[in-house]
């Protein structure tokens, strides 16, 4: 049986990424933000899993506009990083998980989620990023095999928050079922508040943050029952990228311990989050 | 909100990329994303009309890319994402977007977002 | 509000276009399949819609191994006719129907069904066929737009067979939810028995057929309670695909009347069925 | 079925296209579906061994292609739908798939299927 041991909610501004590619994490303006990190990353680890599931979405770069999947799970052996334009990122291919991806999807289409899978894709910032921020120095591989869950957030309709936290607490039950003994970290990402574009860019709605963040612990069922429209209302157009959170939550038990969590603005336009769930029940650290 | 996109969703100053919006803009946003390569880049930038009429868009999108105009772009049914590529192409940042959509300028909105962010009302 | 007018289920074999493409129908090997056409095609020319829904599976051509997606929905103006290989069907491209499509998509997304939205998509045999089916002669143009409403029946696991009815429930409401006036046609694509690999290649099951053709009509809750293994166990590796007759079923009505049906062996390695529904309840024809 | 396609559904004599299949059998599904163009076709004819190396096919896997095994292309991953664009190169129809598959021949597989199909056991 595998076993979820942590869970980790963080955002994938390309900018955190780019400002560990170009030496700039003690730059006064991104300093606060990577010290926020710190110890996350210390416990982190510690506890590395034997895999990772990483719910996150393409940013034009790995799909394009020609078919936009609600969910898609990759199967794939490996997973190239995308050129998203002026050169890759300077990070390790992601190495992937067929046999327990598989085993996800089987399960995950019994329980009637509709997924798109995935045998190639080339992954972006919103993957690449969310493993920078656990893992700052990987050298020449990730900590561990990777599995990608993308989730549609660009185009509306998105899927619900109630369908994505749905399909998280589906997650956590095929994971369990899986017949060896992995630990499995799952990684949800996106977010915070903020909107890019429109009369209303750059909105920044810190309360909603700390709502969600307090809610995504105790009470997820809450934040799952918001519509589409009251999510970008309260966290902006792109805000609604927080959905992946809430798939994150439901691959884990209710109750789950804070390892650390923490809140920054501005990463480029954008509220930053980072917030770390232990996931092993009474068990000693 | 634009003519071409009336706000369905009483969400003012917020676009939504729905389907309708990203069926318009398709053929534009193809366009965006074609400029992840040095080669298109080149290609682009040696008669951006001839490459825009090559994907297909329209006389108004041909018209918003060629003058940079982002707010049209937006408009016309570009993506956020699509349309960054473009903007990134020519040395933009999306603070510097966030300034035209804002109609604030770079600066006031790079001490805006350093401030906090913007808020409603 | 738009109405479900008709269902129309058939298989897709190649080689039923092949026949027509290449004047065959008075073949002895084919005269009879297409005689079993003939009334259905006739009352189908007095009751066309203004739109029709084609339920299918690609096969190779529109897209590939990279992404199997379970359901896709086409929101498309226009569907170039694929080049299988040998030059593509001498028949029209086809016209899509943007906004019933797209109100499709918001429906069915609402009730958590997660649909892959294609924009951009090459159509294959198993979609001209049915047309060509329903019209053997389109001229120019297809009797009235098309919506492509895509299934994968090629890569296991495919959807349950209690999936696809639902989701054609959930496409029933969505049209009725439609705000304009239209009339719809839906057509479930596939089968009958068949298998084309593997040591049973060949296998036809004429009681099973005659069971589904029965039981399509009165009793598709039975049908959609079949397991994946039963399907292929009774219907062939290949017979599965008719899990997209009740995709079509789902969208009727429970009461519903049938015009006409028939069945014969073998188109190709195929047990082929056409039955044709008037789903108009008590209205007079 | 073979040793590398395991009956776990209990099925015999029925290939299942799973997921593992597919993985397996990715990088040939893929050229079989490159052959949908007749300058890939010539190219493949031209030398198939090279075109199969270009596609990344195992040993076992190019053997079967250019042995024409259709049978170990199935069960080194081959999906019907894919391996039957080869053979459509050929001339093959999918009657004499069937025949080479139940080790019948192609005429004694299409009398059968013209009495009305095969029957299990
Ligand atoms: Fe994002
Ligand atoms: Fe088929």
């Amino acid at each position: 049986m595998a076993d979820v041991i942590w869970g980790l909610a963080t955002s994938h501004v390309p900018s955190i990424g780019a400002a560990m590619d170009r030496g700039k994490t003690e730059d006064p303006n991104w300093k606060a933000l990577f010290d926020g990190y710190a110890p996350a990353r210390a416990w982190l680890a510690e506890h590395r899993p034997d895999v990772a599931i990483v719910v996150y979405n393409d940013h034009a770069n790995g799909i394009d506009l020609d078919f936009v999947p609600t969910f898609g799970l990759g199967t794939a052996e490996q997973y190239e990083v995308a050129d998203e334009g002026f050169g890759r990122r300077p990070v390790p291919d992601v190495v992937g998980h067929p046999e327990l991806a598989l085993h996800l999807v089987e399960s995950l289409v019994d329980e009637e989620f509709d997924l798109t899978v995935f045998q190639e894709l080339h992954v972006d910032h919103g993957f690449t990023v969310p493993l920078s921020v656990w893992t700052p120095d990987p050298g020449d591989a990730w900590p561990c095999p990777v599995i990608p869950l993308l989730v549609n957030v660009i185009q509306y309709p998105q899927p619900t928050a109630a369908r994505c936290y749905a399909l998280g607490q589906a997650l956590g039950r095929a994971i369990r079922s899986y017949p060896e003994d992995l630990t499995v970290g799952v990684l949800g990402t996106g977010g915070m508040s903020h909107q890019l574009a429109g009369a209303r860019a750059g909105f920044i709605n810190p309360e909603f943050d700390a709502r969600w963040m307090e809610q995504i612990q105790t009470d997820p069922a809450a934040l799952a029952a918001l519509s589409r429209e009251e999510l970008i209302r309260q966290a902006g157009a792109e805000g609604i990228e927080l959905i992946m959170w809430l798939v994150m939550r439901g691959a884990l038990d209710d109750e789950i311990t804070k390892v650390h969590s923490d809140y920054f603005v501005p990463a480029s336009n954008t509220a930053a989050g980072i917030a770390l769930f232990d996931n092993r029940g009474s068990q000693p650290g | 909100m634009s003519d071409t996109a009336p706000d369905r969703f009483g969400l003012p100053g917020t676009p939504i990329f729905d389907g309708e919006t990203s069926r318009r803009g398709l053929r534009m946003n193809k366009l965006f994303m074609s400029l992840r390569t040095a080669e298109n880049r080149e290609r682009f930038l040696a008669d951006e009309a001839a490459y825009c009429q090559g994907f297909g868009l329209t006389p108004e999108q041909q018209q918003a890319v060629l003058d940079r105009d982002w707010q049209a772009m937006i408009d016309l049914g570009g993506s956020i994402f699509y349309v960054y590529k473009l903007a990134m192409m020519d040395g933009r940042s999306m603070q510097y977007l966030g300034g035209v959509f804002t109609g604030m300028g770079e600066e006031d909105f790079l001490a805006a977002m350093r401030a906090g962010g913007r808020r409603d009302g």
